[in-house]
């Protein structure tokens, strides 16, 4: 059993660097194949793992070797796994082997695919390390990590530098997070004299609610948490990181490395309940983020970059229990969120690919009929993320609104509307690909074609799982049994001890107004965007309050504003006037005026022995004076 | 005898070299004993650890004769920057091509420079500690202005003035310290080093000692000519300057400053020269982002990180300390290991303009991942060396100081800046003009990189390499 | 004493020899003679013997300097036949007169009595004032010699009016019946002994060349003919600093409130004079005579830091600077001889057809500088370290800035050497028998740098 | 002997003193203020006489010969300078045609 976690991080990393290093070597078939074997056999060791901790065994844990230690300080190289680790383990391991294998379809004709797989591999790697960490600064590492092959994977057609400039900003943005993070760790060490997350855990339970120093912490925290995690307000990245294959968007960009900012905070619940202020910026920040996203999302036409703000705004949402403290709900959510999302991206990569990479959505339209398991895939994920009953959305949506509900009303109202926004541009989205009449560029297609079955076998069971994970989570209202819960219960115990009012004792007239209330209102959006948007008329974009939503409420802008060009400016001027003019001239100066002095200085020399004579004299005179007089 | 041997052979190999009676085979030559020299420094390093120290100190009382103590220790710290100098110098022989001038000189230069850096970094007497800081000096002024590049004549001078402006400002510093020792008077380390200087002592010898170092290493605004240098200087002299040269700045705070100015250091006006550091890590970093030439921007990035590794000293934390020694070894590793990919950059476009180049990964990708790799290690990326080491100086320096560490660390985010906007324009993109000849590594050049990639691992992944060596001492 | 009386009679030999037109047993004569007296001089070594009623006093310290003296003499006369070579008369006057000077020179480091201060003295500068304007023909000689007559004598004129005070107010000519005398009126000094001590202060400070009594130096040294330049460089300041020392350490070194703070800014001066007013000089003749002025200063800290421990330190400063200038000088002479010019731009690319000079020269060069581990450091170095233990600190650091400024000029010759392409005309004959004397001295200045503590406890 | 010195002794020292700082001082203005060199050479010699006057002056003030014998070498050397000195002038007429020395001015800078 020790071996096991050992084992999770040697398969992929022994995946990535025989794809790296024989890059040119190995077949592009053979590539997809190795690599999805790695994450197969990982997928079966976090199964067995899942299973262990699921009857019994309540954690394991496994020290490698000493990583830091000098004085009093100690930081071991030490995995261990729990149940939110198991979890976690299961979602990369079960999502990333689907993706691999939809990848050996998507990158069929692609020359770098090897290196792909290999970038694949790496994150895959990075991302253990992330959840199987047993302190902050090796889970840094993984967080560090998968940065890196975001960096790598969205950049992957570096021909382009418009890709290019999207990876470096999701890079970029991503360490303003991490130095956050950063802060946190040394924060933390300061003051625990450890970073081991359950020293760290059972240290800080001692100390009080509201503690300033856990409030610090948390907000730092919590900024690192915002950069992966791409909150308000460093969320341009995710779209732009679109700029990746497909599969990279299903994989990193939706279902496992953005949801580790919701992974760190449920790690650190102890710290968060603590900090009740803290809790309440992730509220606001995360319904915000839920809010703005959606709102954007409606007003885009691309087809990923929907998806995009679409996860941006499900993220929020995830924030937003997490704000609240339901941090199993966001943690369901996330669980059920990487199934469908996954699958709506792997729709439509297919889609993009059926089109011969064509992605602005207003060149799409009637692909109903021509590419019908894409399309029945893709609604199955659309009426999922929705929330329509009895899909997955459902079940951890429902589990979200509840704790909003009760929390008051107007988070659970605000809850609905970000729930409602996902449909309204979800089923936009929807009718607009599929039902609108074909666009003249579909009609002149001809190539259109449904994609192979490497690539609509991992779609099927994505969605089968999107149908049917809920159900591991049934509301109260149904059943005694709530496994998810259950399941991560442990994991939560001491965060729950801390909070008084956690335990949601719902009554039922409640809990059927929040299932009720916003189905409703769901069929109705439904409908609606059916007659608004399968028809020809475009959206009006280029007025008022829409114009803005859809210029995504020039953020992009803003911060170009603000930060780029300043940035910009103050490094020409310090190379060019600090640097050059005043530095460099001052030193320069210093010599030059030795320089100047002795040209004037050697002048007295006039060549005239008369003058010697004087200077002689009267030398000895001043001489005598100050000698004898004074 | 260890010492001796690490001190005699490069001198003895470099009035070889100066004879140009080895011809072609000077380079072959100066690389076996450059490698000769890391057997040695390494079985130093085993000694150091397993055996008795005792064969690691020279104490040659020729006071009589050389007016001088010859009293060279290898201790912990010296033992790292002693297999850092080691380390690098064959690399760097390596890494160079026969010159159209005086070749074999080029490699009397470079080991009489190791010499003398071996001297710096083992001298156990103070006045032996400064005239090999000043020998260090000559082989560099040589090789800058000899095999340079552009205006160098001039701006070698330039720095050759400007360093030893510095370096007698140390020397009258030194002097002056040596007056208050006790009689009979001593310019041994530990008779230095014990001495407990009264406040007002300390500030003048302070200023004196920071002044010094702070040129060599070079901290803002003390910096001006680093750039330039770096630019005019043949590669492998900016390997030296930005591996191991500028490295004795930094030491030569460990060794001096610490001890002697402790009332300084904690002193409220520190945060003069800790603002000025620290402005300069910023500085270095923002103008390393619209830097128009590679060898340029590698130069201010290196002002940005040899400014953190001094903040992570002057802390005056164990962290701190610990975190710079980690730095102060790491950083001679990757800013080589940057140096010798623009040297392979600028051999084969014959530009280091950041804007001329463009996709050279796609056809050098083994290239373009070394590069990335190195170029990982110096935005501190965990599991390369530099990590762990600027983890460690941010503790350190957060507990000294909250501001000055936040903002320090904001060089995280802009180190991503320069680099990867850099490494973007320079391997992505579309192919330029003088890339298309670009032929990725070949077999010879990827072994040189080799042990710079290892290194960069072995820190990242094992820093107890370092860290527990300096256990033994601090 | 008998070293003087050989080199005397070699002197007259070789003025007759000139008279029967025997050119080519002048210089081996002197060759020997100057060898016998320099082994002559070395026997009365560690005994302290004073001749003629305490005239001339042979002690370490006046046989060491002596010593470097005499060698420094011979060195000059290796090059003699190099820098006159057109000439074809036998040249007995001015060897002779050299030889003169020499004397001169030797009876300045071992007076044991004004009068023989005044007459080495006065024996060193006549003969020099003929040597400067040896080159009959050419106006800068003629015109070096004059300016150097004009300004010695009326210096003399001080110097002897110091002296003649000096008597007046101690009633004795003789060193240690001065200093009894001093010492017993520490407290009340007549106004006399003040100012004639002044006026002798004032007349050596002149000798020795050192701001505001240098004036003379630049113009001279540039004029003169550049061997006469080397010997005056270098013996004639040596001899200067080692009778000033003498002078001050035997009478009046427990009054140092009478003359320190008057020195110390003259040393300031010179130091800073030197050094700034070398940094624009194109023409390297007179670029080493403000280098020159500029050594004079560092020698004036030793001299006011009178003591056992200075004179070995300012023995080792002489034999350091002696050294690297004859170097310099003989370097330079090799090239002017080809180039016929002394500017900078002479020594273009040197390094490429004559690569021992070049060397040699870099060495010296560094030496003068003070770089490590040269013996100019060693000097220096010591130089510092006694100053220091007397608590002159301000000095010292002034000094320290001095360094740094010359290290800038001395480096132009180095530079041009090196790195700048050679010029048409600058391939010297690289057969040139002067080689070997040259690299040997180099060689010297880097083993006397590595053993100082060898020269510093001689005396 | 004895009885000059008593004469001489009649004069207070201070007088002698002074009279020899004037004189000495003539000739310092002496060298100063002419340019021609013959004439400064006579100006050179008036100080090194005053000196010379000096010491006699003490000599004899202190029973003391020393001060005399010194004299005599003061002579010999002054005599010396003054044929090197005539010797050298002549070089220079030679070659300017004047005795003026500020013409002397080649070397400078």
């Amino acid at each position: 059993m020790q071996i096991l976690p050992l084992l999770l991080l040697v398969l992929p990393l022994i995946g990535f660097l025989l794809l790296g290093t024989y890059q040119m070597s190995i077949p592009k078939s053979l590539a997809g194949v190795l690599a999805s074997l790695t994450v197969f056999g990982n997928l079966i060791i976090s199964a067995i793992l899942f299973f262990a901790l699921a009857s019994g065994t309540s954690i394991i844990k496994v020290e490698i070797f000493d990583w830091i230690r000098f004085a009093e300080m100690s930081i071991p190289c030490e995995l261990v796994v729990d149940r939110l680790t198991a979890l976690m383990l299961l979602i990369i391991n079960g999502v990333g082997l689907l993706i691999h294998i939809y990848s050996i379809g998507y990158m069929k004709t692609d020359k770098g695919a090897t290196r792909f797989f290999a970038y694949l591999n790496l994150f895959v790697f990075f991302m253990h390390i992330l959840v199987l960490s047993a302190n902050y600064l090796m889970l840094f590492i993984g967080w560090e990590g998968v940065g890196l092959s975001s960096y790598l994977l969205i950049g992957f057609w570096y021909g382009n530098h418009a890709n290019n400039d999207a990876a470096k900003k999701a890079f970029i943005i991503n360490r303003i997070g991490d130095l956050g993070l950063i802060m946190a760790m040394i924060l933390l060490y300061t003051h625990f004299q450890t970073l081991n997350i359950s020293e760290i855990a059972s240290k800080a339970s001692m100390l009080e609610s509201g503690n300033p120093l856990v409030l610090a912490i948390t907000i730092c925290l919590f900024i690192g948490a915002t950069g992966k995690s791409a909150q308000l307000p460093l969320f341009t990245w995710l779209p732009d990181a679109m700029a990746g294959p497909t599969p990279v968007s299903a994989l990193i960009h939706a279902a496992t490395m953005v949801t580790a900012g919701i992974y760190l905070i449920a790690r650190s619940s102890v710290l968060f309940v603590l900090s009740p202020i803290t809790l309440n910026i992730i509220l606001i920040v995360g319904t915000t983020t839920a809010i703005l996203a959606g709102l954007i999302a409606i007003f885009q036409t691309d087809i990923k970059k929907i998806l995009a703000y679409s996860t941006v705004s499900q993220l929020g949402f995830m924030f937003m229990a997490v704000g609240m403290s339901a941090f199993d709900g966001a943690m369901f959510h996330l669980f059920t969120h990487a199934f469908f999302k996954a699958l709506l991206f792997l729709a439509a990569g297919s889609v993009i690919h059926a089109l011969s990479d064509e992605q602005d959505i207003r060149n799409m339209g009637g692909l109903k009929s021509k590419i019908p398991v894409t399309f029945a895939l893709f609604v199955i994920g659309t009426i999922a993320i929705s929330g329509i009953p009895p899909f997955a959305g459902f079940f951890s949506k429902e589990l979200i609104l509840g704790a909003a509900f009760h929390h008051s009303l107007t988070m659970g109202l605000l809850a609905t509307g970000v729930s409602l926004l996902t449909t309204l541009y979800m089923f936009r989205l929807l009718f607009v690909v599929f039902f609108k009449p074909a666009s003249v560029a579909v009609q002149a297609n001809h190539h259109i074609h449904e994609s192979p079955a490497s690539m609509t076998i991992p779609m099927s069971v994505l969605a089968i799982l999107s149908v049917i994970a809920g159900f591991i989570n049934i509301p109260t209202l149904f059943s005694e049994t709530q496994l998810f819960q259950d399941y991560l219960q442990p994991v939560f115990t001491q965060s729950s001890q801390l909070t008084e009012h956690h335990l949601l004792v719902k009554n039922a007239t409640e809990e059927w107004l929040v299932l009720i209330l916003p189905l409703v209102i769901i069929f109705g959006l439904v409908l609606l965007s059916y007659r608004r948007f399968v028809n020809e008329k475009p959206l009006n974009t280029n007025t008022g309050v829409f114009k803005i939503m859809a210029d995504k409420f020039y953020i992009d802008e803003l911060y170009d504003l603000l930060i780029v060009r300043p940035i910009s400016f103050v490094s020409t001027f310090f190379r060019e006037v600090v640097d050059q003019k005043i530095i460099n001239e001052f030193i320069n100066g210093i010599g030059n005026t030795t320089l100047v002095v002795s040209k004037y200085l050697r002048l007295i020399q006039t060549g005239n022995a008369g003058f010697y004579l004087l200077i002689m004299v009267f030398s000895i005179i001043a001489l005598l004076f100050f000698n004898i007089i004074l | 005898m260890i010492i001796a041997l690490l001190i005699l052979l490069p001198l003895i190999a470099s009035i070889l070299l100066f004879t140009e009676k080895l011809g072609k085979h000077s380079k072959n030559f100066a690389l076996a004993v450059g490698v000769i020299m890391l057997g040695i420094s390494l079985a130093g390093g085993y000694a150091f650890t397993f055996a008795a120290q005792k064969i690691l100190v020279i104490d040659l009382d020729l006071m009589k004769y050389l007016d001088l103590n010859i009293a060279m220790k290898i201790d912990a710290l010296s033992l790292i920057m002693v297999v850092l100098t080691t380390f690098l110098v064959p690399i760097i022989i390596a890494s160079s091509e026969k010159w159209e001038k005086r070749t074999p000189s080029f490699y009397a230069f470079i080991m009489l420079m190791e010499m003398a850096l071996i001297g710096v970094f083992t001298a156990s007497d103070v006045i032996l500690f400064y005239i090999f800081w000043e020998l260090a000096l000559i082989p560099i002024f040589f090789i800058t202005a000899f095999w340079g590049s552009g205006d160098a004549k001039k701006i070698s001078i330039k720095f050759l003035i400007y360093t030893v402006v510095g370096s007698f400002a140390m020397l009258v510093a030194m002097l002056y310290v040596y007056t208050l020792t006790p009689d009979p008077h001593s310019f041994d380390f530990e008779t230095f080093l014990s001495l407990n200087l009264p406040y007002t002592v300390q500030v003048p010898v302070f200023l004196a000692f920071f002044l010094a170092f702070a040129i060599k290493i070079p901290l803002f605004p003390f910096h001006s000519w680093q750039a330039e240098t770096y630019n005019a200087s043949p590669v492998q002299g900016s390997m030296l300057l930005a591996g191991v040269m500028l490295k004795m700045g930094l030491y030569g705070i460990i060794r001096f400053i610490l001890p002697l100015c402790p009332l300084v250091i904690i002193s409220d006006w520190s945060i003069i020269y800790l603002s000025l550091i620290t402005f300069g890590v910023i500085y270095g970093a923002v103008i390393a982002i619209n830097q128009p030439q590679l060898k340029k921007l590698i130069a201010f990035a290196s002002l940005s990180h040899v400014g953190i590794i001094a903040l992570g000293i002057f802390s005056d934390t164990a962290y701190g300390l610990h975190g710079s020694i980690i730095q102060l070894f790491s950083h001679g590793v990757n800013v080589v290991g940057f140096f010798l990919c623009y040297n392979i950059i600028k051999k084969r476009t014959k530009t280091d303009v950041i804007a001329d180049l463009g996709g050279i990964a796609s056809v050098a990708p083994r290239f373009a991942t070394v590069f990335l790799i190195i170029l990982l290690a110096n935005i501190s990326m965990p599991l390369t060396n530099s990590f762990v080491g600027e983890f460690l100086i941010l503790l350190g320096v957060f507990q000294m100081n909250v501001t000055i560490a936040i903002i320090a660390s904001l060089t995280i985010i802009l180190g991503a800046v320069y680099m990867l906007k850099m490494y973007q324009q320079i391997m992505y993109g579309p192919k330029t003009e003088c890339v298309n000849e670009f032929s990725d590594l070949s077999a010879k050049e990827l072994l040189l990189f080799m042990p710079i990639l290892v290194m960069i691992f072995l820190i990242g992944i094992y820093p107890s390499v370092i860290l527990h060596l300096l256990d033994q001492v601090i | 004493m008998y070293a003087i009386i050989t080199i005397s009679i070699v002197a007259l030999v070789v003025l007759l020899l000139g008279a029967l037109e025997n050119k080519k047993v002048l210089l081996p004569i002197i060759y020997m003679g100057l060898t016998i007296a320099f082994v002559l001089n070395l026997v009365d070594w560690g005994k302290s013997i004073h001749y003629y009623n305490e005239m001339y006093i042979a002690d370490n310290f006046s046989i060491a300097f002596n010593a470097v003296l005499i060698f420094t003499t011979i060195l000059v006369f290796v090059f003699a036949p190099i820098y006159y070579k057109p000439v074809l008369r036998p040249l007995e006057d001015i060897y002779a007169l050299i030889l003169f000077a020499l004397i001169g020179a030797m009876s300045m480091t071992a007076f044991g009595n004004l009068v023989m201060f005044f007459v080495g003295i006065e024996t060193l500068s006549i003969a020099l004032y003929i040597l400067a304007g040896s080159k009959k023909f050419d106006p800068n000689s003629n015109e070096a010699a004059m300016k150097y007559f004009l300004t010695g004598s009326f210096a003399s004129g001080f110097l002897l009016f110091g002296i003649a005070l000096i008597y007046g107010a101690s009633g004795s000519l003789n060193l240690e019946e001065i200093r009894t005398y001093v010492i017993s009126h520490e407290t009340m000094m007549p106004l006399m002994l003040n100012i004639g001590l002044l006026l002798v202060a004032v007349g050596m400070t002149f000798k020795i060349g050192a701001a505001p009594f240098h004036f003379w130096a630049p113009d001279v040294y540039e004029g003169s003919p550049t061997l006469i330049t080397t010997f005056m460089a270098t013996v004639g300041k040596v001899a200067a600093v080692a009778a000033f020392f003498r002078l001050m350490n035997s009478s009046f070194g427990e009054v140092q409130g009478l003359w320190k703070a008057s020195l110390s800014v003259f040393a300031l001066a010179t130091i800073l004079i030197g050094n700034i007013s070398a940094l624009n000089q194109d023409n390297v003749k007179r670029m080493f005579a403000y280098s020159g002025i500029a050594h004079a200063g560092y020698m004036l800290i030793g001299i006011i830091a009178v003591g056992k421990d200075a004179a070995g330190v300012l023995l080792l400063y002489s034999l350091s600077y002696t050294f690297a200038t004859i170097i310099a000088f003989a370097v330079l002479i090799l090239v002017r001889e080809e180039t016929g010019t002394f500017s900078i731009s002479s020594f273009n690319g040197l390094s490429k057809h004559n690569p021992t000079e070049a060397f040699a020269m870099t060495i010296a060069m560094l030496s003068l500088s003070g770089i490590p581990p040269l013996v100019g450091f060693a000097a220096k170095y010591n130089l510092f370290l006694t100053a220091i233990h007397q608590g002159n600190l301000l000095l010292v650091i002034v000094a320290i800035i001095g360094s740094m400024i010359s290290v800038y000029y001395y480096l132009r010759p180095v530079v041009a050497m090196y790195f700048n392409p050679p010029s048409a005309t600058s391939a010297i004959d690289s057969s040139s028998n002067y080689k070997k004397q040259i690299f040997i001295s180099a060689v010297l200045i880097i083993i006397l740098g590595l053993v100082p503590g060898l020269i510093l406890d001689l005396i | 002997m004895e009885n000059t010195i008593a004469q001489i002794q009649t004069i207070p020292l201070q007088y002698y003193i002074i009279f020899c700082s004037a004189l000495f001082s003539i000739g310092v203005a002496g060298v100063l203020s002419k340019r021609n060199a013959i004439v400064i050479f006579m100006s050179v010699e008036l100080m090194l006489n005053s000196a010379n006057l000096l010491l006699t002056a003490f000599s004899a003030y202190r029973n003391d010969p020393a001060g005399q014998i010194f004299v005599f070498f003061i002579m010999v050397v002054a005599a010396a300078e003054v044929a090197i000195g005539l010797g050298l002038l002549v070089v220079v007429y030679r070659s300017t045609k004047t005795i003026d020395i500020d013409v002397l001015n080649r070397l400078k800078w």
